[in-house]
């Protein structure tokens, strides 16, 4: 029991990581608090759907279509719609109001037309739901799949970040944005990467995600505050926080629901979130730095 | 200065009182329309109360706002209605009392958080309990009285929100929670007990929120989590104080009445494409009004008066450095 | 050569700099003297493109227009700036910083060479390479931003206040590392209050007051200029 | 009569490190007392835990007899000590005026309204800000914008006032109205105590200073021998000043 | 100083200059009688956007374009009406359908109101119309106190039963199959913390107790829960046969994926809200045997061609539970209309009391509730056939254990 609670739990965790991990990157670099991460995902979600449904196509390869395409779209929204307020801003409590309420409104806009092409149904499709067995465990396959990918983009953009002069620039606009024109580094298109590679990890969350969890195109919000939660706990900008903190969540809520009451499993995930947040505002592993 | 002051106040309740008297030439649907009206702008100034000055924002509306209606749907067979209401204040005020103590640490982005997660904290709490203690998830509330009372305790309440934010705007109180808000490192070094300003404005700004959840919640005859902790709440209160501003008495109202409307505006007239529409308008709203409405209005004031006051404003620094 | 040629630069309504014009030959080192808010660090920001300038001022390096280019081009043109409060990035170790500081493609042939040179003008960064910078000292960071500007191949390097809130050890310590800069043929353009330790190893100097240059002349010049004495080297041991 | 201030002990640790170690010096009543060292001797560290802003790892500081380790920032401003910042801190969003009347309203004053204001107007034409109350504390210049943390500091009339390199930045022509002002203030008996580098200054106004090095005190005396002695020229002021 | 003031007193200007633009603007106007005015405010945004949009606005829709397609609709004289249709979106919140609601009967004057989605929704409203004198035929809804409310409101319409009706069905159907020896007498539960959840394993608390059953397993989980595995890896572990959940859409999904990974195939295999939905069960082998609420009769053919309509009109298939009552009971307005006219006290009248024909088949309101329901159904051949009650016309045999688990 105590191995599959466990597992169950780092799977779970998985799903939570992979969807933090976009949001961290464009709340810790490009720093734009994006409300309406979570519609990125669903209309990722949605997408996978309809070219599953109508092309017939897999849904691992609807990754290499929409991932590409959820980093063009945030790339789009980044440049047409968060320069102009990064701009103006004189201090970041500026441009977070500013970016709260401007994606606040982004987030109706995509919720609106989601609704108006495929109404409010919930959409349901499986894919890749089998027993995965390990340990003694069975595991969905997709949802393993979540927590591989997890892992394999979280560690491989850690590496990216702090072992490239790449990746190092990036840190350098997460740190000090003022500071890096003056080694020659575009901030605004480091920002704008940031943001773009942001939304192409929300797409590929939102993907796998539909493989396994029934989705509305209302349903985004749940996302974007599991996300905010997660990205807090992990520390602002930083992906092994962010990892980490996700696989921690999902071991809380699969533990208090195998040990306590599974209907404490939201108070339970709040709950740690909150008291972490008392004893370390900063998040379990600090800021931007990696 | 005290004659504009005395036409200021006799306008004020001139206005209220029109107000007060509106629901005998109105019809019903003008009555909801109020109470939604008087419920958002009390809501919104009580939320700028503490978060204007102090810039800590807050989701945690909505968990007052439930707070105060669960408290009514709790007690309102066993208590006589005033007491009811006065139990949701107390029930409000402890409990942003233990959450203001806990909070006070913490500042920008994740007070934010922790304001929006306490608010889903609550709600699983009383989920959790109402499940495994009273084995009942709804609750019913039957009231004796009809909208139009619960208009005017609405009204009321605006009103003595109001005037109370109008009267910390002119206190000590009020300078010690701008100047928290600009440095509060300057703040205690001044004297100012930062710990207990901003839990008293905290706890202040969560009862009358407590209290606006319990008068609204006999409209709705039956409770139940989901219905009394809905975000949007707090999303729409923050909203409206913002886009009004969240720094003057009248900001929060400003914002509040057109957008409220606005929201009625929309939903009858395009159905379907609702949230689009105001996607698209937040986004040209925070383009085009940056800082708020009433910002904008004092700008655009400011601006006709440039030519008047351009020879006064060059003369000051002259004769300041002529006496140095 | 760099000219500085008729540059405005509004704040607002506020004239920060009015029409000033100054050059700065290759290898040469040039101060900037003036008091607060006379318009120094605008000068140099207007510079690094950091602010942006009016129309019509002119900012040429080796006739090439600045004007035009976004501030992170600028580095790559071969001016670096070390700006006042330093900039550096705090949350990184020093060999991050200096890895930054190499990103414009012009930086990258050699790099290796110039962090040794870095290095070897300041060992202490290499005794705590891998430290992260905010848990420094105030003179060592400034070396961090110094490095890092270096690390950029700089024809022309600027610096705001370098010796701002540094005890006097470090001061000395840091005009002798200008000092060696300067020799290894780097133009240096320094904004300083520290007027006497400035002038002492500069080639020439500028009086900026409110936004105008009302002065130049070569540094020796400016050191024994008796309106330069009384308003920047005034005698204030007179009531100890 | 004893000392305004006695230090005794002071210890501040951040983590592994340790920024003060076991510092003790005293201050009496009307003595300007200069603090010197080199960048991170844990200056400023020892001034902010005399203000409150930090909290002490070990050691007392005794201000009039009583402690005031351990005590809150406002409770330490309202027994008479008052501070500027070494990155000048005003109020932004506030006018000039009430930059001041921050420190009169809330201190042991609690001054409000007309007596406040007059009070405020008394201490802006006391740092050479008069007539300027209505402006926004944010448009002046750094120097004024120093004048008003001096005069919010003023404001509250305080047994003590604390100087973080309040001169940094000046140019000699303010430097010296600056040291006039601070002279002319212990003049009229207030207790100055300033962590400074401008070494023309700390001569012409102190008349003891106190020398730290790493965390500990390495010097404290008459300020012309302090800067003669070999260990203080050598961590601090380098060859050129010896 | 003095602008400050000239200011805020603009301010309130603007403030009671808005408010009195509106309160002027909208006031009513009265009109010839050239349509019949039908209203409605429904969740199209917001948490329950996702439930209306399956059981409600799709049946709305259908039936507003049947009528219009009928030529409006018919009154005793014989003539035709045609109809105009006023629709809002309550936003989920329960304020705004309270607004709405008094927006339709006041300000638009309609002639009736359609009820919005969700049970918390409907008592919500349920004063209105009472007090308006509208009919309210609420669907969606389902509870105990159906009884109480229609002595409160003596114009309000209890279609989908109570949480007792459901599961004292299932505790009978359970008790003769494990008297026959095809299933054990202990059972494990789960139950979404909401009102529906708590209503309905509270009602089934107190029937399997009295059926005699042993319940080893009963856990109530948050909305929103994601993770279904500690539940179906405990239940796995109790050696139930039969498997009860009375969960929300997405819960129901979810529990069905993962009893599938976890190889749980409980010889009953009971869930909530989402079994019925057409993407469940039809063309899905592996939903062969999951019982639930709700059900039809296959071989009702007016019932079929519904279906068949539905499913061309907006593309997508009706659910087999709140779907087909929804559309009845528009039927059932339309046909009192034709009946008495629009005097709704005369509406509400032959609501109460009189037969009509729908796709249900004969309709009939006991004390203004629908009791002729299928408590009980099962996916049977892609079909969601109704198994309980047994002697109703129409019910299908229940089909235990249920089959195992395909490879997918």
């Amino acid at each position: 029991m105590l191995m599959t609670a466990l597992i169950a739990g780092l799977v779970l965790g998985g799903t939570y990581a992979l969807v933090a991990m976009g949001l961290t990157l464009q709340y810790g670099i490009a720093r734009i608090m994006n409300l309406a991460y979570g519609e990125t995902m669903i209309t990722a979600a949605f997408a996978a759907f309809i070219l599953q449904s109508a092309l017939g196509l897999n849904p691992i390869a609807d990754l290499l279509l929409i991932v590409p395409g959820g980093f063009l779209l945030s790339w789009a929204i980044y440049a047409l719609m968060m320069r102009p307020l990064v701009t103006r801003s004189r201090d970041r409590g500026a441009l977070e109001i500013d970016s709260i309420l401007a994606t606040f409104g982004l987030l109706f806009v995509i919720q609106g037309v989601l609704l108006v092409i495929f109404g409010a149904n919930y959409m349901s499709y499986s894919y890749l739901n089998v027993p995965v067995s390990i340990l003694g465990a069975n595991v969905a396959a997709n949802r393993l799949l979540a927590l591989v990918l997890a892992l394999a983009i979280g560690v491989t953009l850690y590496l990216l970040m702090t072992r490239t002069r790449w990746g190092t620039t990036i840190r350098a606009v997460a740190v000090a944005p003022q500071s890096a024109p003056l080694v020659g580094i575009d901030v605004n298109r480091t920002a704008r990467f940031a943001f773009a590679l942001g939304g192409a990890l929300a797409a590929a969350g939102g993907v796998v995600i539909s493989m396994y969890q029934t989705f509305t195109a209302t349903s985004g919000v749940v996302f974007t505050m599991k996300a905010l939660i997660v990205v807090i706990m992990g520390g602002v900008g930083n992906l092994l926080g962010a990892l980490s903190a996700g696989l921690i969540l999902g071991m809380v809520e699969t533990f208090v629901a195998t040990y306590v009451d599974p209907g404490l499993t939201l108070a339970a995930t709040y709950g740690i979130f909150l008291a972490l947040l008392l004893w370390r505002p900063q998040g379990l592993f600090g800021k931007a730095a990696r | 200065m005290t004659m504009r002051l005395a036409f200021g106040f006799s306008l004020a309740a001139a206005a209220l009182a029109a107000l007060a008297f509106a629901p005998f030439y109105v019809g019903p649907y003008q009555v909801g329309l109020l109470i939604g009206l008087a419920g958002y702008v009390t809501l919104s100034s009580a939320w700028a109360l503490f978060s204007g000055p102090t810039r800590y924002v807050s989701l945690a509306t909505v968990a007052f706002f439930g707070i105060g209606a669960y408290t009514v749907a709790a007690l309102n067979e066993i208590l006589p209605y005033p007491l009811v209401l006065l139990a949701a204040a107390g029930v409000g005020l402890g409990i942003a009392l233990i959450v203001g103590l806990s909070t006070l640490r913490l500042a920008g982005v994740y007070f934010v958080i922790f304001t929006f997660g306490l608010a889903e904290l609550v709600r699983q709490l009383v989920t959790w309990y109402e499940v495994n203690v009273t084995g009942t998830l709804g609750r019913y509330i039957f009231m004796s009285f009809g909208p139009e009372e619960i208009y005017w305790q609405l009204l009321a309440l605006m009103a003595a929100t109001l005037f109370v934010s109008w009267c910390i705007g002119r206190s000590r109180l009020g300078l010690a929670l701008k100047i928290i808000g600009d440095d509060e490192v300057v703040a205690a070094h001044c004297g100012i007990d930062i710990a207990r300003t901003k839990l008293a404005l905290f706890a202040l700004s969560a009862v009358i929120i407590t209290l606006v959840g319990a008068i609204q919640a006999p409209r709705w005859t039956y409770i139940e989590p989901g219905i009394v902790f809905n975000p949007t709440v707090s999303f729409l209160t923050l909203i409206m104080a913002l886009l009004g501003g969240a720094n003057r008495l009248w900001g929060p109202a400003l914002g509040a009445v057109p957008l409220f409307l606005l929201f009625e505006w929309l939903s009858a007239n395009f159905p379907d494409h609702y949230s689009i529409i105001l996607g698209l308008l937040f986004i040209a709203i925070v383009f085009i009004l940056p800082g708020g409405v009433l910002a904008f209005v004092e700008r655009a004031l400011a601006h006709s008066k440039r030519v008047t006051g351009n020879a006064e404003r060059v003369r000051e620094p002259g004769t300041a450095e002529a006496r140095q | 050569m760099l000219e500085i040629e008729d540059l405005n630069l509004h704040y607002g309504q506020h004239l920060a700099l009015d029409s000033v014009s100054v050059t700065i030959a290759p290898g040469e080192t040039v101060v900037i003297l003036g008091a607060n808010g006379a318009g120094k660090s605008s000068l140099l920001k207007s510079v690094a493109r950091l602010v942006p300038s009016d129309a019509g001022s002119q900012i040429r390096l080796d006739g090439r227009l600045l004007a035009a280019l976004p501030a992170h081009r600028i580095v790559q043109e071969g001016i670096a700036l070390v700006p006042e409060g330093r900039g550096v990035f705090g949350d990184l170790t020093v060999e991050e910083n200096l890895l930054l500081g190499a990103n414009p493609p012009r930086a990258r042939t050699d790099e290796g060479e110039r962090r040794a040179q870095v290095y070897d003008l300041f060992p202490k960064l290499k005794e705590r390479r891998r430290q992260a910078v905010n848990t420094m000292s105030g003179g060592e960071q400034q070396m961090v931003a110094i490095g890092r500007a270096l690390m950029s191949n700089p024809a022309y390097l600027m610096l705001d206040e370098p010796s701002l809130g540094l005890a006097p050890v470090m001061v000395t310590e840091l005009f002798l590392a200008l000092d060696r800069i300067r020799k290894s043929g780097v133009a240096l353009l320094i904004v300083e209050q520290n007027v006497r330790v400035s002038l002492s190893i500069a080639d020439r100097g500028y009086l900026i007051e409110a936004g105008r240059i009302v002065g130049a002349d070569t540094a020796k010049a400016l050191l024994n200029d008796e309106a330069v004495q009384r308003a920047f080297l005034g005698k204030t041991d007179e009531r100890g | 009569m004893s000392a305004l201030l006695e230090i005794r002990d002071l210890t501040k640790r951040f983590g592994g490190l340790t920024a003060v170690n076991g510092v003790s010096f005293d201050i009496s009543r009307g003595e300007t007392v200069g603090l010197l060292g080199p960048n991170g001797s844990g200056k400023t560290t020892v001034l902010n835990m005399i203000s409150g802003l930090l909290p002490a790892s070990g050691g007392a500081i005794h201000l009039n007899g009583e402690k005031i380790s351990g005590l809150a920032a406002n409770r330490i401003a309202r027994r008479g000590v008052a501070r500027t910042f070494q990155l000048v801190r005003i109020l932004p969003s506030l006018s000039v005026e009430d930059n001041v009347v921050a420190a009169l309203a809330f201190g042991k004053k609690r001054l409000w309204d007309r007596a406040a204001r007059d009070d405020a107007l008394t201490c802006l034409e006391r740092v050479g800000l008069q007539g300027r109350g209505s402006e926004n504390a944010a448009d002046l210049t750094y120097i004024d914008q120093k004048r008003l943390e001096l005069a919010r500091a003023l404001a509250a009339e305080p047994s003590l006032l604390l100087l973080d390199e309040w001169l940094a930045g000046l140019n000699p022509t303010e430097l010296r109205i600056g040291i006039d002002l601070i002279a002319d203030l212990n003049d009229s008996g207030m207790t100055v105590f300033l962590v400074e580098h401008v070494m023309d200054a700390i001569r012409a106004l102190c008349g003891r200073s106190v020398v730290m090095n790493a965390g500990m005190k390495i010097a404290d005396g008459p300020t012309g021998d302090v800067l003669g002695d070999p260990g203080v020229v050598r961590a601090y002021l380098g060859d050129a000043h010896a | 100083m003095k602008s400050a003031s000239r200011r805020r007193l603009r301010d309130v200007f603007l403030s009671a200059g808005a408010v009195m633009t509106v309160l002027v603007g909208a006031s009513a106007h009265a009109q010839e009688r050239e349509t019949i005015k039908i209203g409605y405010a429904v969740s199209k945004t917001g948490a329950n956007a996702g439930g209306a949009g399956i059981t409600t606005i799709p049946n709305y829709q259908l039936w507003i374009n049947d009528v219009k397609e009928a030529g409006g609709l018919e009154l005793p004289d014989g003539s035709k009406l045609p109809i105009e249709v006023i629709e809002y979106d309550d936003r989920s919140s329960a304020e705004e359908v309270v607004r709405a609601v008094e927006r339709l009967a006041t300000q638009d004057e309609v002639d009736f109101i359609l009820p919005p989605w969700g049970t918390g929704f409907n008592l919500a409203v349920a004063p209105l119309f009472d007090r308006f004198g509208y009919p309210q035929l609420a669907v969606s809804s389902v509870t105990d106190k159906a009884p109480e409310f229609v002595e409160r409101w003596p114009r309000s319409y209890w279609m989908l039963g109570g949480g007792e009706d459901y599961t004292d069905a299932l505790a009978t159907l359970l008790a003769e199959q494990r008297d026959a020896g095809t299933i054990n007498g202990k059972i494990a539960m789960a139950s979404v913390a909401d009102g529906f959840g708590i209503d309905l394993v509270t009602a089934a608390r107190a029937s399997f107790e009295e059926a005699g059953f042993e319940t080893v397993y009963d856990k109530t989980y948050p909305v929103g829960t994601s993770d279904f595995s500690p539940i179906v890896n405990e239940a796995a572990t109790t050696d139930a046969d039969t498997f009860v959940a009375f969960s929300y859409p997405p819960d129901t999904f979810a529990l069905t994926q993962q009893a599938q990974v976890s190889s749980y195939n409980p010889k009953v295999l009971y869930l909530g809200v989402g079994v019925g939905f057409p993407v469940y069960g039809e063309d899905k082998p592996n939903a062969e045997g999951v019982m639930s609420l709700g059900g039809i009769a296959p071989d009702n053919e007016s019932n079929m061609a519904y279906r068949k309509r539905h499913k061309e009109l907006t593309g997508q298939g009706p659910d087999y539970w709140g779907s087909v009552i929804t559309y009845a009971s528009l039927q059932m307005l339309q046909e009192a209309i034709k009946r008495v006219g629009l005097d709704r006290d005369k509406v509400s009248e032959e609501l109460s009391n009189g037969t009509f024909e729908t796709v249900l088949g004969e309709t009939k309101l006991e004390d203004n509730q629908l009791r002729t329901l299928w408590w009980t159904g099962q996916w049977q051949d892609g079909v969601f056939v109704g198994v309980a009650p047994q002697g109703r016309s129409g019910a299908s045999k229940v089909k235990l254990p249920k089959a195992a688990w395909q490879a997918q």
